[in-house]
């Protein structure tokens, strides 16, 4: 036993990710010499089983009792090599990464400067790991239960599989109904299956599962807690219709005053539905709702006489008095699956489509080509003067995507194919229509894509490489101004319709969700994972997770696939049924904590409380943690005048080594 | 022993002729702060009764290196101190001090740097013709034109100075020159005596020392001490300004590769002074620090050096914040024995 | 103000039992020095004075008030302390009450209405100090200086302190008991001490500093005396983990004083006194003048005022100005 | 300067061994060092109950009794309890490794005076490392005194020093030795109690006996109370007084309880001088 | 000034989004000045004001603190405090007479490696134009 750090370094060359600009050998020869290092080696790849191993026999056989490994990002390694030392008995805690990678070698090209730098990160490393204390993780029992955000299809797939592995889960949808925007659409790329006839059957199960509970027209307000152990809070909005009576019967929305007078969201605008409302008829749960900006009983406190819709309601769910309704549970993990926006067309004015009806998206050809849509199936447009079958039609793509004009640079990476499904859906209903695609570049990458897109492309469907510039009206016609970049011809294409292929946008309101879960947004402003590769569902925050969209555009397979991989990852904490608590948390000194409460005023977590103790025959208030809530930010430390209230492993006296190694010059 | 004059016009000339560091009183925001080295502006010295801080510092620094060291290696190295001083205008009171704390500073195990500082510092005091307010040096033993410590006294005759020498040093130092001064009459000397005098006269201030040494101790547990302490605030403005306190702190710091373990100034009224590591403290308040601030000048030290550690200067008296009065303090002694 | 009300109040408040006692000024031992007095009977309330030279901010004496261990079964004194505040003074104790650093109920606060005070070296300056201890009174606008018999006029603006130049609450903001009548604030003065230092370059101000500070000794009198440093173990001083070495130069001088003024940004009330007590006279107010005019332009927040409010550096505004980040 | 002109320049020491008397935070670990000039290490001469400073470069010195006694060998003994920044850095050496140390300082036990007396040493906890070097030096020359009663105790069994030693020490004829532990513990087989009941249930008779107490200062109290009931006079009693000091050598001023230098008038103070300094058990 | 100076600049990162920021640069092979050596905390609220000045006495001739965009800390609040607590001792530094080029501070989120480069490089040419911060080190003190 001794109190004497004795530290083992390793340096790693990773390959030549490390190496090639820093001079591996120099930073270990030059660690043997600071002070407590007892043995400095470099290795190939210590992340590698025989570099674990190596630290673990040193451990073993050199009785080191600190131990600091020089390579990657602690982002990557450092819970691989704390298992590793633990393995050989040591404290997990005792363990140290300097990063020379990420912010060394690959981001300096001289040798020099890289060694020096390096020598220097392993410096102030050797500095703290030299006053680093042992610390020890706490558990706590997870509660068996997940809520997941948003009822799309990635949200559905991951609350059947959580549900089905025998976990309760709440599964809360802003909207009335759970299907989100897969609901929307017709048919499904490249096998041509109805998006209705394989989603409903979800839906179905989703309200008939005995572990789920839909909380649909309802919107997380409140999430406390850390993973296994959230409290949320969501508000259940009045649907002004007693879910338990409605049968769905769908008299009341014929009865309604404003009947076919109110813009359907869900056909796009194309549609019109009443001021009591089922989003579509095959929606879940299958009831009413009185739409409160509309309905005139609502907004202006009568409705003709009384409301129709009330007096039509043979099993008397119409209810004007419903409140919201706050409902508050457990839950041990969190899956965001609060899907994107589509591009809004107007955002690029050239393509007119604020000015021309019978310039349209590509989700409202969805609407529109559906048999279930607001023309019931029929290709109809009005072209300004006209409704007409068009029979020239251009698909315009990448609107909205890879477009720096507008903020995104991203590839929404379903528009090449929805657009060949949809020129295809076109084909068929309009046999003799001509059809042409105007692209930049045609991707299509997935199982069966590339073969779809030949097949559309042989059934006489025009694919011109260009990017339109305008498009503009010429008598009943439109004309869109492209240059055929193949071809370097200008074209001036008349058609009578034009479907511009929208991409995928974050979500307008994804800050609320932001701020309730504390995530961040990438550079695409969707969703951030903890890492693009490796962890893609995870978030920067522990029991939180991310499917489909909400973290980048991908079609349903991959939203599928990855749901099912959020659902796996967030039962883990439920399976386990414990989770392991932050050990890196705050700590009192109360001999010195003059109980001014500054820190209780900045802890975001509500961890810290002022306690009275008696200080030899004093009573006096000092600080007190709770460290099952502390998550170690150390804020309530660099507020703290007297220093009393430390972070374990960032404590004052173990940065202050850390800044002299860097700023001397040793 | 040589009276010579020296007329203030040859002043820059006098100062720039020693050999050695000149210290002079120093103004710095209005006022004669501390003692510093010669700048080669000054063309006399300034108006000034003392210094706020004494020149004890010159030959105590505040902060001193005892001996340097690699980190991590273990040859040490003390500085070579070897820098003649000369302290001009050093009042009678200072350098009594200096002779005072000798006495510890050479009690049973020499302290080398002091001693060496002693041994290249030569003090030329100047007599006080206008003492302060709260002088009190004729009460413990000094005066204002005290030679105690001195090594040359000067008088401030107006336009000229007379310089006695009182040690073999002082004499050297006139040696060097020479040319600048002339011999004093006897006129001169009996224009001193009176000066001498006069500010003899001036000192209002008095404390009667009789039987202080001795009957402190009794008064130990006497509620004097809490009345006293009461609004002290425990900072250090009374013992870093006082001549003869002289205890100090020994502390390491690393900077890089280089080490050093240096003292500095430290005061018996800061609460950590006396705090062991287990956090008792022998001295828990105000009260038992103010006590032993005052036992030690006037009863420890009597009782170890036969000597009143305080040499009335007046500094802890003008410039604690709150009106902490030493003298009033024995006053309040002398009443309760 | 009428000394027979204060005299005759104090002694109504140290006459209760739960009062431990009353903390005021009194007379100094010469001159023009005024002395913080404790007392605990009503005939010592004799002694009470208020006076344009009662410049030290008693408020520190609550919190310095040490706690050594109690022997086993005795029981701590909580009877209450009374004391005499200024406006600046009180501003202090409002602070202290945000900082939870005493208990509101602990405190008997006897507010005196203050018409300025002076800065005894401009005093000593004008009118030399003598060894008989001197009165100073207000009168009408300016002062009267009382010595042998012999009234002096003292023209204020003459000897005024800096602080009262630019004090904008010379009325107590906390107080339980009013002595006399709230007195009209002034029309503040500009702060040249600061703005004068503003109008350097950066370069000449570290020059200026840099001489202030190389003259500190490090008697800890400024902190010491500021009623709002009031840690047990303060972290200037410490050596685990050492902040700032006890070697006393320029670069650690240099680093406790910006270390003293940042704990101070945000709560300095500006009473003045780290600047008063300053043996080597270095002008400390400046430092914590500076912070507290930039907290109150630039975050709209003033220390000392509410005692219910928040502290400065535990909370925040979303609108913070931030024109300084990256 | 050379260090034998300087004062304030330790001497280098090696540790030779090093291990923990006690565990938990404040865990006691006893070093035995030697002196690495060989001039010096054969002129250092100490008494039992002197000091020396011992300390890391970088980090400061402390004060600490000299556990071993002269009579063991030429080489000294520390036993350093963790409680701050330089006892910390101490802990940290092991074997090998160097410390640095002026000294001795201090007065020591007039053993020499107490020639032909009955030994009895009254210690507790920590308090047992200035005690030590007279229960090893009384061992050495048995013949020279009367005989030695040790009492010592700890809070816990754990607690306690040197526990090897006194099984040793229990097999000698002249030498008795009494354990005792604050609180009840499974598998112990001596005394349970304070130090100062025990000293009383003993009931040692004060004649030709010279008695010597160190330990937390509330032992200390009631052992002082304890042996005045017993009949030992003022004379017969000595204590050691521990202080914060940072020079050793009279000069930084700190240790000073009243009138006396802990460092050079010390740390063995007769009970019949102290009695009069009444900052002395504050 | 010499032309050569290369300044020595600590920063301090909060975990989340600057640290992940410059991991990120890392990986995307953005090259920056190697004068910036960085210390990872939790949040850039536990960047205690005085580690500013402790870098500054220690031998750094510049010093950077970057954490998430207000709004986006981890810990919900942590960059405000930072903000305002940094923001009233960068004027306290400025007042003392150090030059404001030293001190930065930054908003970084995981995504802008690219704004880190752009951070470091404006840091680097800040601290470089200030020159070298010897007046203040503790190394200057002649022991």
């Amino acid at each position: 036993m001794t109190d004497k750090p004795r530290i083992g370094l390793y340096v790693c060359h990773c390959g030549i990710n490390i190496s090639a600009t820093v001079d591996v050998d120099a930073v270990a020869k030059y660690a043997q010499n600071l002070p407590n290092v007892h043995v400095a080696r470099t290795y190939s790849y210590m992340c590698s089983e025989p570099g674990q191993a190596l630290i673990k026999k040193d451990i073993r056989e050199q009785g080191l009792n600190r131990v600091i490994v020089a390579s990657c990002s602690p982002r990557m390694h450092e819970k691989t090599f704390r298992k590793a030392v633990q393995e050989e008995g040591l404290n997990p805690y005792f363990l140290e990464i300097a990063n020379i990678r990420e912010q060394c070698s690959w981001v300096h090209e001289d040798m020099t400067e890289g060694t020096a730098k390096a020598k220097k990160l392993v410096a102030s490393a050797v500095a703290k790991v030299r006053l680093l204390e042992p610390l020890e993780s706490t558990e706590v029992d997870a509660e068996p239960a997940a809520l997941i955000i948003g009822a799309g299809i990635a949200g559905i797939q991951a609350a059947l599989d959580i549900a089905d592995a025998g976990f309760k889960v709440y599964l809360v949808e802003k909207s009335p109904s759970i299907g989100g925007r897969m609901a929307q659409l017709d048919k499904t790329f490249p096998t041509l299956d109805c998006s209705a006839c394989i989603l409903t059957p979800k839906m179905v199960d989703c309200a008939s599962h005995p572990n789920i509970e839909l909380l649909t027209y309802a919107k997380v307000e409140e999430v406390d807690g850390f993973v296994g152990n959230f409290t949320i809070k969501v508000r259940k909005k009045a649907r002004y219709v007693d879910v338990d009576k409605c049968t769905g019967c769908g008299e009341c929305a014929k009865a309604c005053r404003l009947a076919n007078r109110i813009t359907s969201e869900f056909d796009e605008g194309m549609g019109k539905r009443s001021a009591i409302y089922m989003p579509f008829p095959q929606a879940v749960p299958a009831k009413y709702t009185i739409d409160p900006e509309n309905c005139l009983m609502l907004t202006r406190g009568k409705c003709g006489k009384g409301p129709k819709c009330e007096e039509a309601c043979q099993a008397g769910a119409i209810n004007f008095e419903q409140q919201d309704e706050i409902v508050e549970f457990k839950v041990g993990a969190i899956i965001v699956a609060t899907g994107f926006d589509t591009f809004d067309a107007s955002r690029k004015p050239e393509y007119g489509y604020s000015n021309y009806p019978n310039v349209i998206t590509g989700m409202e050809m969805e609407r529109l080509v559906s048999s279930s849509g607001p023309t019931g199936g029929d290709i109809k447009v009005f072209n300004g003067e006209e409704e007409i079958v068009p029979k020239e039609i251009a698909f315009i793509k990448c609107v909205g995507s890879r477009d720096a004009s507008v903020g995104n640079e991203y590839c929404s990476r379903v528009c090449c194919m929805y657009t060949a499904k949809q020129a295809h859906l076109l084909r068929e209903k309009i046999p003799d229509a001509k059809i042409r695609v105007y692209y930049i570049d045609v991707r299509a990458f997935g199982k069966g894509y590339e073969e779809f897109y030949d097949r559309v492309r042989r059934e006489n469907v025009r694919y011109i490489r260009g990017n339109p510039s305008e498009i503009f009206k010429r008598g009943k016609k439109l004309v869109v101004k492209v240059e055929d970049t193949l071809t370097a011809t200008p074209l001036e294409d008349e058609v009578d319709m034009v479907v511009l292929a929208v991409g995928l946008e974050p979500r307008a309101d994804m800050r609320e969700v932001m701020d309730l879960l504390r995530l961040s947004q990438s550079g695409d402003k969707f969703f951030m994972e903890a890492h693009p590769k490796l962890r893609p569902v995870d978030t920067a925050t522990d029991g939180v997770f991310l499917a489909g969209c909400c973290q980048g555009p991908k079609d349903i397979p991959d939203t599928v696939a990855q749901a099912k991989g959020a659902a796996a990852s967030a039962m883990v904490p439920l399976a386990s049924g414990k989770v392991t608590i932050n050990a890196q948390v705050a700590t009192v000194n109360e001999a010195t904590c003059r109980g001014c409460g500054y820190c209780v005023s900045v802890c975001p977590y509500s961890a810290i409380e002022l306690v009275t103790v008696n200080r030899f025959g004093h009573e006096l208030e000092v600080a007190r943690v709770n460290e099952a809530l502390c998550k170690g930010c150390g804020s309530c430390s660099s507020v703290c005048l007297s220093d009393s209230i430390q972070p374990k492993s960032f404590r004052d006296r173990q940065i202050l080594p850390q800044i002299a190694a860097l700023g001397g010059t040793r | 022993m040589s009276a010579m004059l020296l007329n203030k016009d040859k002043w820059p000339e006098f100062v720039g002729k020693l050999s050695g560091k000149v210290w002079v009183p120093k103004v710095e925001e209005g006022e004669a702060i501390r003692f510093g080295p010669l700048s080669g502006e000054e063309s006399k010295l300034p108006e000034y009764c003392n210094t706020r801080v004494p020149p004890k510092e010159i030959v105590f620094p505040e902060t001193e290196t005892l001996y340097c060291f690699q980190a991590d290696e273990h040859e040490m190295t003390a500085p070579e101190i070897d820098e003649r001083k000369i302290i001009i205008g050093i009042r009678p009171c200072d350098a009594r001090a200096m002779k005072i704390v000798e006495k510890l500073f050479r009690w049973d195990v020499d302290d080398p740097y002091y001693l060496k500082h002693r041994e290249l510092v030569t003090l030329v005091g100047l007599a006080c013709n206008a003492p302060g307010l709260n002088c009190f040096c004729t009460s413990v033993g000094g005066g204002p034109a005290s030679t105690e410590g001195l090594d040359i006294i000067m008088f401030d005759l107006e336009d000229r100075y007379l310089l006695e020498t009182i040690t073999e040093k002082g004499e050297a130092l006139l040696k060097e020159v020479e040319g600048l001064l002339e011999e004093a009459g006897q006129d001169v000397l009996a224009q001193k005596e009176k000066l001498i005098e006069a500010a003899e006269n001036k000192i209002s201030r008095s404390v009667d020392t009789e039987g202080i040494a001795e009957g402190l101790p009794g008064l130990w547990e006497d509620p004097l001490w809490k009345r006293v302490s009461a609004s002290c605030l425990g900072c250090g403005t009374c013992t870093y300004l006082c001549p003869t306190c002289h205890c100090f702190d020994i502390q390491d710091e690393t900077e890089g590769f280089e080490a050093r373990r240096y003292r500095t100034w430290d005061s018996c009224m800061f609460e950590e002074y006396t705090r062991h590591a287990s956090g008792h403290n022998p001295r828990p308040t105000r009260r038992e620090r103010t006590r032993n601030r005052i036992n030690h000048k006037y009863s420890y030290y009597v009782d170890k050096f036969d000597l009143i550690a305080c040499v009335g200067c007046g500094r802890c008296i003008n410039y604690c914040p709150v009106n902490i009065d030493i003298v009033e303090i024995l006053r309040q002694v002398k009443e309760a024995l | 103000m009428d000394l027979e009300q204060l005299r005759k109040t104090a002694a109504e408040v140290v006459a209760k039992d739960d009062v431990k006692y009353l903390i005021g000024w009194k007379k100094g031992t010469y001159g023009y020095r005024v002395s913080p007095v404790f007392i605990e009977n009503e005939a010592d309330t004799e002694d009470l004075i208020f006076s344009p030279l009662c410049t030290a901010n008693l408020v520190t004496y609550l919190t310095l008030v040490e706690k050594p261990p109690l022997p086993r079964g005795q029981k701590p004194d909580t009877r209450k302390v009374a004391l005499m505040v200024k406006g600046c003074d009180s501003r202090a104790v409002a602070q202290i009450l945000v900082e939870k650093g005493i208990e509101r109920e602990q405190i008997i606060v006897i507010g005196c209405p203050c018409p300025g005070v002076i800065d005894v070296n401009l005093l000593v300056a004008k009118y030399p100090e003598v060894a008989e201890n001197t009165e100073l009174k207000w009168s009408g606008e300016d002062f009267v200086l009382i010595r042998g018999g012999e009234e002096i006029p003292v023209k204020r603006e003459e000897v005024l302190a800096e602080k009262c130049r630019l004090c904008r609450y010379p009325n107590p903001v906390v107080s339980d008991i009013m002595i006399g009548e709230p007195v009209k604030p002034w029309q503040t003065e500009e702060d040249t001490g600061v703005s004068e230092l503003e109008g350097k370059n950066v370069a000449e101000r570290w020059e200026y500093w840099e001489e202030q500070f190389a003259r500190c000794i490090r008697c800890y009198s400024c902190r010491n005396v500021c009623p709002l440093c009031y840690c047990e173990d303060c972290i200037l001083d410490r050596l685990n983990p050492t902040w700032i070495n006890r070697a006393v130069n320029f670069s650690e001088n240099t680093a406790f004083h910006i270390a003293r003024a940042f704990h101070l940004a945000g709560r300095c009330v500006e009473c003045g006194e780290c600047e008063r007590v300053c043996p080597v006279k270095i002008p400390l107010g400046r430092l914590n003048r500076k912070l507290a005019r930039e907290v109150r332009d630039n975050y709209g927040f003033e220390p000392g005022l509410d005692p219910d409010g928040k502290p400065f550096q535990a909370s925040y505004k979303p609108d913070d100005p931030e024109d300084f980040i990256l | 300067m050379k260090t034998s002109e300087n004062p304030y320049i330790p001497y280098l020491a090696t540790i030779e061994n090093a291990w923990y008397e006690t565990g938990g935070e404040r865990c006691i670990k006893t070093f035995k060092v030697v002196i690495d000039d060989k001039e010096v290490r054969e002129n250092w001469n100490h008494c039992p109950g002197q000091s020396a400073m011992i300390g890391v470069l970088g980090v400061g010195e402390s004060m600490i009794s000299i556990s071993a006694s002269p009579t063991e060998g030429r080489f000294l003994r520390f036993s350093v309890m963790r409680m701050g920044k330089v006892t910390q850095a101490l802990h940290q050496l092991d074997p090998g490794d160097k410390m640095t140390i002026r000294g001795p300082y201090g007065n020591g036990f007039p053993l020499e005076e107490w020639e032909g007396k009955h030994i009895l040493t009254i210690g507790g906890g920590i308090g047992q490392a200035p005690l030590r070097p007279i229960i090893e030096y009384v061992k050495a020359k048995q013949d020279l005194y009367a005989g030695l009663t040790m009492i010592y105790g700890a809070r816990t069994s754990g607690d306690l020093c040197f526990k090897d030693e006194f099984t040793e020490m229990s097999k000698c004829d002249d030498l008795s030795c009494h354990l005792t532990i604050d609180i009840e513990e499974e598998g112990w087989e001596h005394n349970v109690g304070f130090v100062p009941q025990m000293l009383l249930d003993l009931n040692p008779s004060p004649e030709n006996k010279i008695a010597i107490t160190c330990g937390p200062p509330i032992m200390i109290r009631f052992v002082l109370e304890n042996l005045k009931k017993l009949g030992f006079a003022d004379e017969q009693i000595y204590t050691t007084l521990e202080n914060r000091m940072k020079c050793g050598i009279g000069k930084c001023g700190r240790c000073n309880v009243g009138n006396l230098y802990v460092c050079k008038d010390g740390p063995v103070f007769c009970y019949s001088v102290l009695k009069n300094v009444p900052e002395a058990f504050a | 000034m010499s032309e050569d100076f290369e300044p020595n600049i600590v920063a301090f990162l909060c975990n989340w989004c600057s640290y992940a920021g410059a991991d990120l640069a890392g990986t995307s092979r953005i090259h920056y000045p190697a004068n910036i050596k960085v210390i990872r905390v939790m949040c850039s609220g536990r960047v205690n004001p005085l580690y500013v000045m402790n870098a500054l006495q220690q031998g750094a001739d510049g010093v950077l603190v970057s954490g998430c965009h207000p709004g986006d800390c981890h810990y919900m609040e942590g960059n405000y405090y930072a903000r305002r607590r940094l923001g009233i001792f960068k004027d306290l530094l400025e007042f003392v007479g150090v030059d404001p080029r030293r001190f930065h501070m930054s908003w970084v989120s995981a995504s802008e490696g690219h704004k880190w480069k752009e951070v470091v490089e404006k840091t680097v040419e800040d601290v470089r134009a200030a020159g070298p911060f010897e007046g203040f080190r503790r190394r200057q003190i002649d022991w």
